[in-house]
């Protein structure tokens, strides 16, 4: 089920990070590393410090902190793998952004793409070694949206905080 | 990956030494199980006591591991997770699939 | 003591973010918050999380891993209390970025700046409440500079890895 | 901050229970110290053992108290610092400023 937002506002201190802006409760977080899976880690923390750094309480927070860090784990390790090929030449962009209640995570590969919306209806069987990274990302996220990006294609996960 | 691989008799005790189990390390437990398996053992407990997370590929070694040894007519069993990693489990309903111990004693003395 | 050193190359990669770039081993993080002491602590444990995922032994790395977490408060403090005046409506830009062993850290605030060239050779008597900050970022770092940005002023410290 | 205060007799206790004193905390302390002056208790003692994290505003809040403590005729003493904070006491030379101790017993006995 792919699922559409506004994704123009919720960028809108990208490009003009560090104009005078009015905006008290945005939280940027943007982040490029190599093409290799040892960065997982290091964003997975980033990730979880976010969560941590957020007004919930300490159970929610663990929750929310270990739903962060495996989403963007999930979709740094297709972008990664399959997007760019194991290419340790190539990167990964990821942003991570907060604003009025919503938390953003947006995945930059350098691929040439894939039907999500073919993947996201199937479950991997009990046996299956892999499938499980999409349709963990589509249960723990509220909106998912895969498209073409200025130089590859950008997958764009949202959650409603509560 | 850090491993502490231990034989207590037909079982070989694999315990991962790791807080993060992900698409970077998990292939080296794959790896490590295929290879007691070419040996002939096929009961394995894994001990995820240090484990703090996994994610899908972390999951699929753990598969990998499981149809392999009851291929053999073995069995991989899991014991000591902590409370995140479990509920990774029933997220993608794998708690179903895998034996699950509280402990490495129960684990060894269920084979 | 001033020290200069060319920001322009460092920084390549922010603008071109997602482009295709043979560049494999930059790491580049960038962090916008409001301008709060509460997100003080997200940022110091960010810094952490990269001095952690940097190629040294345990011991350096909880080392290194304090020290840009000591740095990175004592400057956002700064940018906060001193500069942006403890505005809540402001906001403080934080980049943290790793290439060729040179690691550098920089504190965007919008504040109309000060002469960090007379503060840096006075050091806190020891029974001053304040005043260590600044002092604490030189004994630090091996590069700092202060100077004018297009929204405000940037602290660029620069540390060489080993 | 959460400050856990115990009075043992003329001496009072202050344990600091966060991972990290910073700008954001290190105010509630200076100003719970500044309280207990007020109250005529200037023999204070401060456990550290938690704190993973001080910054120079949290030197700041412990030379205040120093300092009033001392002009009260009373003394504040440290104890329980883990060994990156000990650090952070010797870059900024304060550890020749603060009388600091291995435990809260050493530092309590010391009066
Ligand atoms: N960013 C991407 N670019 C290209 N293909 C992708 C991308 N993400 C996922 N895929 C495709 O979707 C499939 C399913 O992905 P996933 O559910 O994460 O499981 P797995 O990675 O274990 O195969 C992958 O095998 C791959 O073919
Ligand atoms: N970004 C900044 N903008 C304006 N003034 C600053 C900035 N950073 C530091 N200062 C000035 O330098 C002084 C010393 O800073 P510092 O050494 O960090 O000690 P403290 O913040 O405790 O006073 C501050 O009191 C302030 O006047």
């Amino acid at each position: 089920m792919k699922k559409h937002w506004k994704a123009s506002k919720a960028f809108a201190s990208v490009n003009s990070a560090g104009k005078k802006v009015t905006m008290s409760k945005k939280i940027e977080i943007d982040i490029t590393v190599p093409n290799q899976t040892k960065y997982l880690a290091v964003i997975g923390k980033i990730a979880e410090s976010l969560a941590h750094s957020l007004g919930y309480f300490s159970d929610d927070k663990l929750e929310l902190a270990y739903q962060l860090n495996l989403v963007l784990t999930e979709a740094m390790t297709n972008a990664i793998c399959h997007a760019n090929e194991c290419d340790p030449n190539k990167e990964v962009k990821v942003s991570l952004s907060v604003a009025d209640n919503q938390l953003k995570i947006c995945v930059f590969d350098q691929g040439s793409g894939f039907d999500i919306d073919a993947l996201s209806k199937i479950e991997a069987c009990d046996t299956d070694e892999g499938g499980r990274g999409v349709p963990i990302i589509f249960k723990l996220m509220d909106q998912v949206e895969y498209k073409k990006s200025a130089t590859g294609h950008v997958l764009e996960m949202l959650k409603f905080l509560k | 990956m850090l491993l502490n691989i231990q034989e207590q008799g037909e079982i070989v005790k694999i315990e991962v030494k790791e807080e993060r189990m992900d698409a970077h390390n998990s292939g080296d437990l794959k790896e490590q199980m295929l290879q007691l398996f070419d040996e002939g053992k096929c009961n394995l407990v894994i001990d995820l006591s240090a484990v703090r997370f996994v994610d899908s590929s972390g999951l699929g070694a753990l598969v990998s591991g499981f149809k392999n040894a009851s291929a053999r007519d073995g069995s991989l069993k899991l014991c000591s997770l902590q409370p995140q990693v479990r509920s990774m489990f029933e997220l993608t309903r794998l708690h179903r699939v895998f034996e699950i111990f509280i402990s490495v004693e129960e684990a060894l003395e269920s084979f």
